[in-house]
C-alpha cells in the first residue's frame, strides 16, 4: 500500500480536475460546482487514506516520491510526510470540500463565471499539497511561490470592493518574503555545497550539514522573514486584514486556515531543525514577536469594526500562540502548536464561513449595520457562538485542547512570556463575545431590519423575543428582523465543522498521536528534550 | 489518602455528566420537534442522575473511587487522563447539584411555561448540570478546569437566554468575561504544578506538593485562589454576579445561588492538601471572605430590586463560607454545611422570589410590591422560612452552620480570630437587617401594585419544589450538624478533626449572634416597618447609602480602571496600526513612485541630455577602473 | 619629437568630437563631431603602429575609414529623412519621446 | 611569402549561412519582380535563419579559434550563435506578419517619403509593402553572431557596427507614428555611433598598451603588467561601448525612446538578439582578455550592476506605455544579467562560473521578451497597435487567451517559479552567491520585487478592472505570429517546469578557447 504515489496523487488529482475545470465551456457553472466538489471529495479521501497508510511510529518521512528534477541545481521533486505534514493535508482535504460547498451560490463581483474561480481553488488545492509534502528544499520554495498566484487570482478577481489593492498587497507582502528566503535557499545550498562536496537541497541531507553559527543566523533571518510573513507575525502583519477583508469567503478560508500556515509550518520544519543554534539564539526575540502580536492583535481585534478584519485580527493573534509553541522548544508545546495550526484552520474556517454567511444575508461588512440576529436565525447565531466560542479556546472546543498545550508547555521553559500570553485569553473572550453580543443579541436592528415594522405572529426563534421584549425590554421596537435562517446547504457546511470543533475537543488523543513523533524529532534536533519537560525541570527565568 | 478503582454502580458513575449531557444535545440538536415534551426530558435526566448519585453515594462507604475513562491528552512528559473521582466531598456536591438541581427543573416547568423557547431553556439547564458535575467529579485539574469554564458557558448562556434584552446580554458577557479574569489564575496555578511535578492529576499533586518550596506553594494556592473569586463573585470580582440576577430566576436559584457559585468554595476545600501547606494563601483567603462578606451585607442593604438583594446576601453569605475554609482544617466542614443549608434556603428564596415576580408581571421593584402575604400564602410561608434560615433563626439550618462558622473563627484564638469573629456577627446583623427589611417590603404593608397587576398564588409545579426545599432549609442544618455530622462523613477527605478547644463558649457565640440577629430585624422593622414606604427610591440620602447602593462603587472602579482605558488603548492601537504599521509599508511603496516618477523627468528625450549622461557614465566608469587599479 | 604629442593631439581632438556632440544642435554637425573622434581614434592607432612598429594599427585605421563611411552613408539617410518630415535638422526639436 | 591563415569553413557554417542569406537578399530585392518579392524574402531570410540554427547546434561541442585567430569557435560563441539565429528567425516570423495591420505589415512602404506628405497617406493604403527590413535584418543577425565569436577587438568592432548600421535603419521604418519611429532611429543613430567611438578609442588604447588587438595577447600582457593605465582605460572605454549595447545603466538613456518608437517587430528583436550578442561579447572581453585581471573590473561590474536594476525597477514603475515599461523591464534585467557576469568563478575558460548561467538567461529571457512583444503587436486600435496602458484594461475579460499568454510572459519577466524567467534568476544569483557576491543578489531580489509590481500592474489592469469603453480590438494573428506565440510560451514553461537539458547544454557550453 506504500508503494502507492499518494501524495504525486494528491497533487495531481486537484491539478487535473483544475484543468477540466476550466476548459469547461462558458456558462457550465454548475457543472463546475459538481466537478469541484467531486475531486475536493476525492481529495479528501485520499488523504484519509493516506494516513491509513502511514505509521505514526514509523521513520519520519513516510509515503515517499522522489525523481530527480534539475540535476544541474542538484533538485529533486521529492515528496513525502511526517506527521506535521500529514495533519495539514488532512486539514486541506477537510476544508476545500467546505469551501467549495460554501461559494455554491456565491454571486461573484461582475460577470465572472464561476467555473473560473473553481478552477483557481482547486490549481491552489494542489499546490498546498505540494508545499506541506515537498521534502526538498528548492521544491517547497517553488510550490511556496506559486500558491500566490492561484490566491493572487482569487482574490483580485472575485473578492471585495478593494480587492485590486488588496491583491497586489498580498502578492508583493509574500513575494518579497519569499525573494528574501530566495536568497538563503541558495545560500543554504551554496553552504551545503562546500560542506559536503556536493550540493544538495535534500531536506534530510540538509540537516546534517553543520552550519557555522554566523551564517546560520543570516540564513534563519532570510527563512524567517518569508515565514513571518506568511504566518504573519506582528508587525509583518498588515497585509492580512486587508486581503482576509476583500478575499472572497472562499479564498479568506484557505488562505488564513492553510495558506498561512506555511509560515509556522516552515519555522517547524526548516527554521528549527536547519539552523538549530540560531533558533536557540534568536528565539527570545521571536517569542518577544508572538507574544506581542497576541496581546495587540486581540486589542486591534476589539477594535475592528468591519467582520472579516475582525477575523483576520483575530487569527493574527492566534498565530502568536503558535509561534510561541514552536519556540518554546518543548514537545509538549510544539504538539500543541500543530494541533493549533490544525484547530485554527477549522475554528477560524467556521468563523469565515458563518461570517461569510452573515454578510449574504445583510449584503454589509460592519458590525455596527447588524443586531439582534439570534433572535431569528438561531442556527446561524448557535453556529457563530460555536466558533466565537472556539476563537476564545473554550474548553470542550478543539482550540482550548492546542492552546491549553502551547501554553502548559511553554510554562517551564518560557515562564513570564506564556503568563503574558495566558493574560490574552481574556482578551480572546472580549473581542470574541463583544462581537457576537453586538450582532447576535439585543433588540432587532441593522440592515437586516425590515423596513415595514409589521406586526405578524412571532415565529418560534423570535418568540421568545416577544414575550421577554413585550415585559421587559422598554418600547420594544414594532420593527423586525427578517433573517432566513441557515438553508440545507448553509447546514452542510456549517455541520462538519462544528462536529470537528467538538470531536477535536473532547478526543485529540489520535492527532497528537500522529504529530508527536515529528515534533519531538524537530525538538531533538534543537537539542531539547524529545521526552518533553520532565518534572522539576530546571526553569531558566531568564527570558 | 489514597485512591481505589472504582467497583459496583460507581464504576458507571460517568453516566451522571452523561445523561444530562445527553439531555442537553438531544434537546439542542433535536430543534422543534422535541418542544413538546423537552422540558420532561430535561427534568428527566436530572432526577435520575439524582438517583444514581444517591444510589452510589450509598455505596461508597468513605471510599475514595477512581473511574478511568480514557486518555485526554498525552504527549511528551503530560499525560492528561480523563478520570472521574467519587469520594465523600464530590458526593456531597453531586447530591447538593442534582437534587436541588431537580427541583429546580421541575420548578422551571412552571415558570417557563409561556415561554416559546423554553426547550433550550432546559438543554442549557441540563448542560450546566453536566458541566457542574465534571467539576466537582474530575480527578485531575484539567478536568477540574473543563467544567470549570463549561458552568462559565452554560451560566453565559442562561444569563443571556432573553438576549433581547441588551441589559442581559451585557450582564451575561460581563459574567463571562470576570469569570475569564480568574479562569486566568487557574490556569496558570495548572501549569505551576505541571512545571514543578510534572502531573496535573490530584493524587500526584497532592501527594507531592509537600515536596515544594514554600513560595512556589503559596503562588499556587493565591492563583487557585484568583479562580476561585472569580467563580464565586468574591472580592475583587464580586460585580458580575448581582447582574447575573437579569437571567431568568430558577437560573439565578440554581447557578447563581445554589451551586456554580459555590464552586470556588469546592476548589479551596478540594485543595486543602495545598493550603494546609501554604498559611499565606490562607491568611488571603481569610481577607477575602471578611471582605466580601461586608460588601454584600452593606450592599444588600440598600437594593430595591428583589433580586440584587438575594444576590448580595448570596455574595456575602459565599463570604461566609471563604472564611470558613481558609479557617484552615477547623473551618472546611463548617464552610461547607454552609454551603448546603445556604444551597437550600437561598435557592428557596430565589424560588420565592421567582414566584412574586410571576404573580407581579416580572416587576422586581420591592418598592412596587407589599402585602403579598395574604395574597400568596405558600410563597409566604416558604419564601418566610427561608428568610429565617437565612438569619439563623435559633434551630433552623442557617442558625447552625452560620455560628459553627463564627466558632471556628473565635477559635483561632488570636486578635485576628476576634477580629474574623467580630466581623461575621456584624454580618450577621445586617443580614438580618435586609432580609428583614425584604420581608417586610414585600409581604407586609399596604400594596403598591402596578394599576392592572393581580397578583395571585403560582400552579402547584412551582409551589411543590418551595415547599421542599423550605422544609430543607428548616431541617438541613440540624441534620448535617446534629443528626448526621457532615463532619465524620467527611472525614476521608479532611482527616480526623482534632477536638478544637473554644475560646469563647459556643452557646455565648450562639446568643451573641442571636441578640445581633434580633437587633437587625428590630432596626429594620423601626426604618422601614413602621412608616409607608416610597413607591420611588428617595434621592437625598447619606453618603453611605448612596455608596450602598451602587455596591461600594465596584462597577465605578472596574470601568475607571479597566474599561476605559482599554477602550482608550484600543483605539489608540487601531490608529497605530493603520497609520503607522500599514502606514510605514504604503509610505515606502508611495517613496518610490515619486522617485520613480522624479527620476524619469531626467530622461529628457534630448539627444545632448543622453549623450551626456553617457559621457559621464564613461569618465565614471574609467575614474573607478583607474582608482580600483591605483589603489 | 615624441610620439607623444601625436597621442595628447588626438586625445584632444577626440575630446572637442565628444564636447561638440553635446553643444552642438544642427544634426549634421553633431554627426560631424562624431566623424572627428572616429578620426582622431585613427591618428591614435597609427601612433601606436608606429610605436610598436607593427602595422596592425594601420590597417585597422583603414577598417575604420571603410566603417566610417558606411556610417555616413547610414547617418545621413536617416537625418535627411527626418529633415523632410520635420524641415528642420535640429536634434532638440526631435522631442516627442520622453519620461 | 605570406601563408594563408588558417580556415575552417565548418566553424564558419553559422555565419556563412546568415551572410549568405542577406546577400541574396539584397540580389533579390535588385532583381525580383515586386510582387513576388516578399515572400521570397521572407523564405530567405528563414532559410539562412535557422540554417544558421542548424549548423551551430551541429558545431555544440566545437572549440576552436579560426580565421587566422580573429575568430573563436568556441561553446558561448556557437551556444550564443545558435541563441541569436533562432531568436532571430523568431523575430522575422513577426516582422511577416500579415494579417494584422490593415496595411499588411508593419513597416512603411517607402521611407524616403516624408511623413505625412500626401504621398504617404496613399501609401499607408497600398497593397505595396516594404521588403528591404528582410536582408537588412539578415546582416544584422550575421552580426551578432560574428560578435559573439569575435576573438580579437577589431573583428568585434567590424561585427559592432555592422549589427549596429541595419538596426538604425529599420527601427526608423515603422508604418505608423512615423514621426516617433523616425525620432527613434536618429537618437539610436547618434548615441549609437558615439558609444561606437568610444569603444573604438578603448580599442585604440588597449592596442596601444599591449600592441595587440588579439584578446589572447592582451591577457598575457595585462596578467603580466597588470595593465597599465593605458590598458586600464582602454578596458572601461570598451566596456562602455559594449555596455551601452546591452542597455545598462548608466548607458541605457536611449533604450526607452528607441523601444518606444520603433516597429513592435524590431523593438522585440533589439530587446532580444542584441542583448544576447552585447552580452556575448562582454563575457568574452571580460573572460578572455582581462580574465586574469578580474579584480580590476569585478567592482565595477558590482556597482553597474546595482545600478542597472535599481534604475530599470523603479523607473519602471511609472511607466503607462507598455513598450516603454518593457524598454525599464529590459533594463533592470541587464543588471540581473550582470551579478551572472560577476560569479567569474575558476578558470578563465570560464568553467563553474557565471558564464552558463548567464548564457541560460539570455536565451530564456530571449524568447519570453519576444513573445511578450508579439502580444503587443495583437492589441491594436485605429492607429497601430494600442501600447498605452489604459487601453488593457480588462483584456482578460474581452481575450481571456491573449490575456493570458502575456500575464504568463509577465510572470516569467517577474521571476515565478515555474516560468523559465525563475530558472534563470535562481541560475545567475546562485553563481553570485557562490563567489560570495550575496549582498549583490539580496539587492537584485528586493530590486525584482519592486519590478514585479509594474509587471503585477498590468495583470491588474486586464483582469481585476472592468474594460475600457473605447477598449482596443485583439487582432487574430496570422501563421507567423501564431507560431512564435506558440514556440516562446512553450519555452517560457518548459525552461521553467524542465529546464534541465537546456541547462546542461548552456554548462557544457561554458567554455572559452582563445
Amino acid at each position: 500500500m506504500n508503494t502507492f504515489p499518494w501524495l504525486l496523487t494528491m497533487i495531481a488529482v486537484p491539478a487535473v480536475g483544475a484543468a477540466v475545470v476550466a476548459a469547461l465551456p462558458r456558462g457550465r457553472d454548475e457543472s463546475a460546482k459538481r466537478a469541484a466538489l467531486g475531486v475536493s471529495l476525492l481529495v479528501l479521501l485520499l488523504a484519509v487514506l493516506a494516513t491509513v497508510a502511514f505509521d505514526a511510529g514509523g521513520e519520519r518521512f513516510q509515503l515517499t516520491t522522489s525523481v530527480s528534477w534539475i540535476p544541474d541545481f542538484g533538485v529533486d521533486f521529492a515528496l513525502g510526510v511526517d506527521g506535521i505534514a500529514l495533519v495539514m493535508l488532512l486539514l486541506i482535504g477537510v476544508l476545500v470540500p467546505v469551501v467549495v460547498l460554501a461559494s455554491w451560490r456565491d454571486e461573484p463581483t461582475g460577470h465572472r463565471s464561476m467555473k473560473t474561480f473553481f478552477a483557481w481553488l482547486l490549481l491552489l488545492e494542489s499546490l498546498m499539497v505540494g508545499v506541506f509534502a515537498a521534502t526538498d528544499v528548492f521544491l517547497f520554495y517553488v510550490f511556496f511561490e506559486a500558491m500566490l498566484v492561484p490566491m493572487y487570482f482569487l482574490i483580485g478577481s472575485f473578492g471585495g470592493p478593494r480587492r485590486q489593492y488588496a491583491a497586489v498587497k498580498f502578492f508583493l507582502y509574500s513575494l518579497v518574503g519569499g525573494l528574501v528566503m530566495l536568497a538563503a535557499v541558495i545560500g543554504l545550498y551554496v553552504v551545503s555545497a562546500n560542506e559536503l562536496g556536493e550540493g544538495t537541497f535534500a531536506f534530510d541531507a540538509l540537516r546534517q550539514v553543520e552550519i557555522d553559527p554566523g551564517v546560520q543566523k543570516l540564513l534563519f533571518l532570510g527563512f524567517f522573514v518569508a515565514f513571518a510573513i506568511k504566518a504573519p507575525l506582528v508587525p509583518f502583519h498588515t497585509w492580512l486584514p486587508d486581503s482576509g477583508a476583500e478575499a472572497p469567503i472562499g479564498g479568506a478560508v484557505l488562505l488564513v486556515g492553510v495558506l498561512d500556515k506555511v509560515g509556522t509550518f516552515g519555522f517547524l520544519r526548516y527554521c528549527l531543525p536547519l539552523f538549530p543554534d540560531a533558533s536557540r539564539d534568536l528565539a527570545p526575540y521571536v517569542l518577544t514577536l508572538a507574544v506581542a502580536g497576541i496581546l495587540y492583535a486581540a486589542l486591534l481585534a476589539m477594535g475592528q469594526s468591519d467582520l472579516k478584519r475582525w477575523v483576520s485580527y483575530t487569527s493574527i493573534a492566534h498565530f502568536g500562540f503558535i509561534a510561541l509553541g514552536i519556540f518554546a522548544f518543548t514537545t509538549e508545546a510544539g504538539t500543541g502548536a500543530v494541533l493549533y495550526m490544525v484547530n485554527h484552520g477549522i475554528a477560524t474556517g467556521l468563523l469565515f464561513l458563518v461570517v461569510g454567511m452573515l454578510i449574504a444575508r445583510g449584503g454589509s461588512r460592519q458590525i455596527g449595520d447588524y443586531g439582534g440576529v439570534a433572535a431569528q436565525a438561531p442556527l446561524l447565531a448557535g453556529a457563530f457562538l460555536v466558533a466565537c466560542l472556539a476563537a476564545l479556546a473554550l474548553p470542550g472546543t478543539n482550540s482550548f485542547v492546542s492552546e491549553f498545550l502551547v501554553l502548559v508547555g511553554s510554562f517551564p521553559t518560557r515562564p513570564v512570556f506564556t503568563v503574558l500570553a495566558t493574560v490574552g485569553i481574556i482578551l480572546a473572550a472580549l473581542y470574541a463575545l463583544l462581537v457576537y453580543q453586538r450582532t447576535m443579541h439585543g433588540p432587532p436592528r441593522g440592515v437586516l431590519l425590515e423596513p415595514s415594522p409589521e406586526t405578524s405572529a412571532p415565529t418560534a426563534g423570535a418568540g421568545g423575543g416577544a414575550t421577554a421584549t413585550t415585559l421587559e425590554a422598554p418600547a420594544a421596537a414594532p420593527a423586525r428582523l427578517r433573517v432566513r435562517d441557515l438553508s440545507r446547504r448553509e447546514l452542510a457546511v456549517a455541520a462538519p465543522m462544528v462536529a470537528l470543533i467538538i470531536a477535536l475537543g473532547v478526543y485529540p488523543q489520535p492527532l497528537i498521536d500522529l504529530i508527536e513523533p515529528a515534533v519531538a524529532a524537530t525538538m531533538s534536533d534543537v537539542g531539547a528534550d524529545p521526552a518533553g519537560v520532565s518534572p522539576q525541570a530546571p526553569v531558566e527565568g531568564t527570558d | 489518602m489514597d485512591t481505589a478503582p472504582a467497583d459496583g454502580l460507581i464504576t458507571s458513575a460517568w453516566l451522571l455528566i452523561a445523561l444530562p449531557l445527553a439531555g442537553a444535545a438531544v434537546l439542542l440538536l433535536g430543534g422543534r420537534r422535541t418542544d413538546r415534551w423537552g422540558h420532561l426530558l430535561g427534568t428527566g435526566t436530572v432526577v435520575a442522575a439524582f438517583v444514581l448519585g444517591l444510589l452510589c453515594t450509598l455505596q461508597l462507604d468513605g471510599r475514595r473511587l477512581d473511574v478511568e475513562l480514557f486518555t485526554f491528552m498525552a504527549t511528551g512528559s503530560l499525560d492528561v487522563q480523563a478520570g472521574l473521582l467519587f469520594d465523600p466531598l464530590s458526593a456531597v456536591f453531586v447530591l447538593l447539584i442534582t437534587g436541588v438541581g431537580a427541583l429546580i427543573h421541575v420548578y422551571s416547568i412552571g415558570y417557563m411555561a409561556h415561554d416559546p423557547r423554553r426547550r433550550r431553556f432546559f438543554a442549557y439547564l441540563n448542560l450546566f448540570v453536566a458541566a457542574m458535575l465534571l467539576l466537582v467529579l474530575g480527578d485531575n485539574f484539567v478536568a477540574l478546569y473543563v467544567g470549570w469554564e463549561g458552568v462559565g458557558l452554560a451560566s453565559y448562556l442562561l444569563i443571556a437566554f432573553w438576549h433581547e434584552r441588551p441589559s442581559a446580554a451585557t450582564a451575561a458577557k460581563k459574567a463571562f468575561i470576570m469569570n475569564r479574569v480568574g479562569d486566568v489564575g487557574l490556569a496558570l496555578a495548572i501549569f505551576l504544578m505541571f512545571a514543578q511535578l510534572g502531573t496535573v492529576a490530584y493524587d500526584g499533586v497532592f501527594g507531592a506538593v509537600g515536596t515544594l518550596a514554600g513560595g512556589t506553594v503559596t503562588a499556587i494556592g493565591l492563583l487557585l485562589l484568583l479562580g476561585a473569586c472569580g467563580k464565586s463573585g468574591q472580592f475583587p470580582l464580586q460585580a458580575w454576579l448581582p447582574d447575573a440576577m437579569e437571567g431568568p430566576t430558577p437560573v439565578s436559584a440554581l447557578i447563581h445561588a445554589a451551586t456554580m457559585v459555590t464552586a470556588g468554595v469546592y476548589l479551596i476545600a478540594r485543595c486543602a492538601p495545598i493550603y494546609d501547606e501554604t498559611p499565606t494563601a490562607r491568611a488571603v483567603v481569610l481577607a477575602v471572605g471578611a471582605i466580601t462578606l461586608m460588601i454584600g451585607a452593606i450592599a444588600g442593604c440598600a437594593q430595591d430590586d428583589i433580586k440584587k438583594v438575594l444576590a448580595y446576601s448570596t455574595v456575602s453569605q459565599i463570604g461566609y463560607m471563604f472564611l470558613a475554609v481558609g479557617l484552615g482544617p477547623v473551618g472546611y466542614v463548617a464552610g461547607l454545611a454552609h454551603l448546603l443549608t445556604h444551597g437550600f434556603f437561598k435557592a428557596g428564596l430565589f424560588l420565592g422570589a421567582g414566584s412574586v415576580m410571576h404573580a407581579m408581571n416580572d416587576e422586581v421593584d420591592m418598592r412596587r410590591f407589599g402585602g403579598l402575604a395574604s395574597r400568596m400564602k405558600v410563597t409566604f410561608v416558604t419564601f418566610g422560612l427561608g428568610y429565617l434560615a437565612l438569619i439563623g433563626f435559633p434551630f433552623l439550618s442557617g442558625f447552625y452552620t452560620k455560628d459553627a462558622i463564627i466558632e471556628a473563627a473565635f477559635d483561632r484564638g488570636d486578635g485576628w480570630g476576634y477580629l474574623l469573629g467580630g466581623v461575621a456577627i456584624l454580618a450577621a446583623g445586617l443580614t438580618a437587617f435586609y432580609m428583614t427589611r425584604l420581608m417586610l417590603m414585600t409581604f407586609f404593608g399596604r400594596p403598591r401594585w402596578e394599576p392592572g397587576v393581580h397578583p395571585h398564588e403560582s400552579p402547584s409545579v412551582m409551589t411543590a419544589p418551595m415547599v421542599l426545599l423550605a422544609v430543607g432549609s428548616v431541617l438541613a442544618g440540624f441534620l448535617l450538624v446534629v443528626a448526621f455530622p457532615l463532619e465524620a462523613w467527611l472525614t476521608p477527605v479532611f482527616g480526623e478533626p482534632e477536638a478544637a478547644e473554644h475560646v469563647v463558649a459556643p452557646l455565648v457565640v450562639s446568643i451573641l449572634v442571636t441578640v445581633v440577629m434580633a437587633l437587625g430585624v428590630l432596626t429594620a422593622w423601626l426604618f422601614v416597618g413602621r412608616r409607608e414606604v416610597p413607591v420611588t427610591a428617595p434621592v437625598r440620602v447619606s453618603a453611605v447609602t448612596r455608596a450602598a447602593r451602587r455596591a461600594l462603587y465596584a462597577d465605578a472602579v472596574n470601568e475607571s480602571l479597566f474599561m476605559r482605558p482599554g477602550q482608550w488603548l484600543t483605539r489608540a492601537l487601531v490608529f497605530v496600526d493603520n497609520r503607522g504599521v500599514d502606514g510605514a509599508v504604503n509610505g515606502l511603496a508611495a517613496t518610490l513612485g515619486g522617485s520613480s516618477s522624479r527620476l524619469g523627468r531626467t530622461q529628457t528625450g534630448f539627444v545632448r541630455s543622453y549623450a551626456l549622461s553617457m559621457l559621464g557614465g564613461a569618465v565614471v566608469v574609467a575614474g573607478a577602473l583607474l582608482a580600483v587599479t591605483a589603489g | 619629437m615624441s610620439l607623444t604629442n601625436y597621442l595628447v593631439l588626438a586625445a584632444i581632438l577626440f575630446t572637442i568630437g565628444a564636447v561638440g556632440v553635446l553643444v552642438r544642435r544642427n544634426a549634421i554637425v553633431v554627426f560631424m563631431c562624431i566623424e572627428l573622434m572616429l578620426n582622431s581614434v585613427n591618428l591614435t592607432l597609427v601612433t601606436f603602429a608606429r610605436a610598436s612598429g607593427t602595422i596592425d594599427g594601420q590597417i585597422i585605421a583603414l577598417f575604420v575609414m571603410v566603417v566610417a563611411a558606411a556610417e555616413v552613408v547610414i547617418g545621413l539617410a536617416i537625418i535627411m529623412s527626418i529633415y523632410r518630415t520635420r524641415r528642420s535638422a535640429s536634434v532638440d526639436d526631435a522631442n516627442l519621446l520622453k519620461y | 611569402m605570406i601563408e594563408a591563415p588558417d580556415l575552417s569553413l565548418a566553424a564558419l557554417a553559422p555565419l556563412l549561412f546568415v551572410f549568405g542569406a542577406a546577400c541574396v537578399g539584397v540580389l533579390v530585392e535588385a532583381f525580383a519582380p515586386r510582387e513576388s518579392r516578399h515572400p521570397v524574402q521572407v523564405a530567405v531570410a528563414l532559410v539562412g535563419t535557422l540554417g544558421g540554427l542548424v549548423t551551430s547546434l551541429l558545431l555544440a561541442g566545437e572549440g576552436l579559434v579560426t580565421a587566422g585567430g580573429a575568430l573563436a569557435v568556441d561553446g558561448p560563441a556557437v551556444f550564443l550563435q545558435a541563441t541569436i539565429a533562432g531568436l532571430g528567425a523568431l523575430s522575422l516570423l513577426l516582422f511577416a506578419e500579415r494579417s494584422l495591420d490593415p496595411a499588411r505589415s508593419a513597416f512603411v512602404a517607402a521611407a524616403a517619403v516624408p511623413a505625412g506628405s500626401p504621398r504617404d497617406r496613399e501609401l499607408m493604403t497600398a497593397p505595396r509593402v516594404q521588403t528591404e527590413v528582410y536582408p537588412l535584418t539578415t546582416f544584422a543577425i550575421g552580426g551578432m553572431m560574428l560578435f559573439v565569436a569575435a576573438n580579437d577587438l577589431l573583428i568585434m568592432f567590424v561585427a559592432l557596427e555592422v549589427l549596429s548600421l541595419p538596426l538604425y535603419l529599420i527601427s526608423g521604418l515603422a508604418r505608423r507614428r512615423r514621426l516617433l519611429s523616425q525620432e527613434a532611429a536618429v537618437k539610436y543613430f547618434l548615441l549609437g555611433s558615439f558609444a561606437s567611438a568610444f569603444f573604438l578609442y578603448g580599442l585604440a588604447l588597449v592596442y596601444g598598451a599591449t600592441g595587440s588587438i588579439r584578446l589572447s595577447a592582451i591577457r598575457e600582457s595585462a596578467a603580466g603588467a597588470g595593465g597599465g593605465v593605458l590598458l586600464v582605460l582602454g578596458l572601461a572605454l570598451l566596456v562602455v561601448g559594449l555596455m551601452f549595447k546591452a542597455s545598462v545603466a548608466p548607458f541605457h538613456a536611449w533604450t526607452p525612446d528607441v523601444y518606444q518608437g520603433a516597429p513592435t517587430p524590431v523593438t522585440a528583436f533589439m530587446a532580444a538578439c542584441t542583448k544576447v550578442a552585447a552580452f556575448g561579447a562582454i563575457l568574452r572581453l571580460l573572460y578572455v582578455a582581462f580574465g586574469t585581471s578580474e579584480w580590476t573590473w569585478r567592482p565595477l561590474v558590482y556597482g553597474i550592476a546595482i545600478v542597472s536594476m535599481v534604475v530599470g525597477a523603479v523607473l519602471g514603475l511609472t511607466q503607462t506605455d507598455l513598450k516603454r515599461m518593457l524598454a525599464y523591464s529590459s533594463i533592470a534585467h541587464a543588471g540581473f544579467l550582470l551579478t551572472g557576469v560577476i560569479g567569474y568563478g575558476s578558470g578563465a575558460d570560464g568553467t563553474g562560473s557565471g558564464l552558463g548561467p548567464t548564457m541560460f538567461y539570455l536565451l530564456a529571457y530571449g524568447l519570453t521578451t519576444i513573445g511578450a512583444f508579439a502580444v503587443l503587436t495583437l492589441v491594436r486600435d485605429g492607429d497601430g497597435e494600442a501600447t498605452h496602458l489604459s487601453k488593457w484594461a480588462g483584456l482578460g475579460r474581452r481575450s481571456p487567451l491573449t490575456a493570458a499568454v502575456m500575464a504568463l510572459f509577465l510572470l516569467a519577466l517577474a521571476g515565478i517559479p515555474l516560468t523559465s524567467g525563475f530558472t534563470g534568476k535562481f541560475a545567475v544569483f546562485r553563481a553570485a552567491i557562490d563567489d560570495g557576491a550575496w549582498p549583490l543578489v539580496v539587492v537584485a531580489l528586493l530590486a525584482s520585487a519592486v519590478a514585479a509590481f509594474f509587471y503585477l500592474r498590468v495583470i491588474v489592469l486586464m483582469y481585476f478592472s472592468e474594460p475600457a469603453v473605447d477598449g482596443p480590438t485583439v487582432g487574430v494573428p496570422g501563421l507567423p505570429t501564431t507560431i512564435v506565440l506558440a514556440v516562446t510560451v512553450t519555452a517560457t514553461v518548459v525552461l521553467g517546469v524542465v529546464p534541465g537539458a537546456v541547462l546542461d547544454l548552456a554548462e557544457q557550453a561554458a567554455r572559452f578557447v582563445g
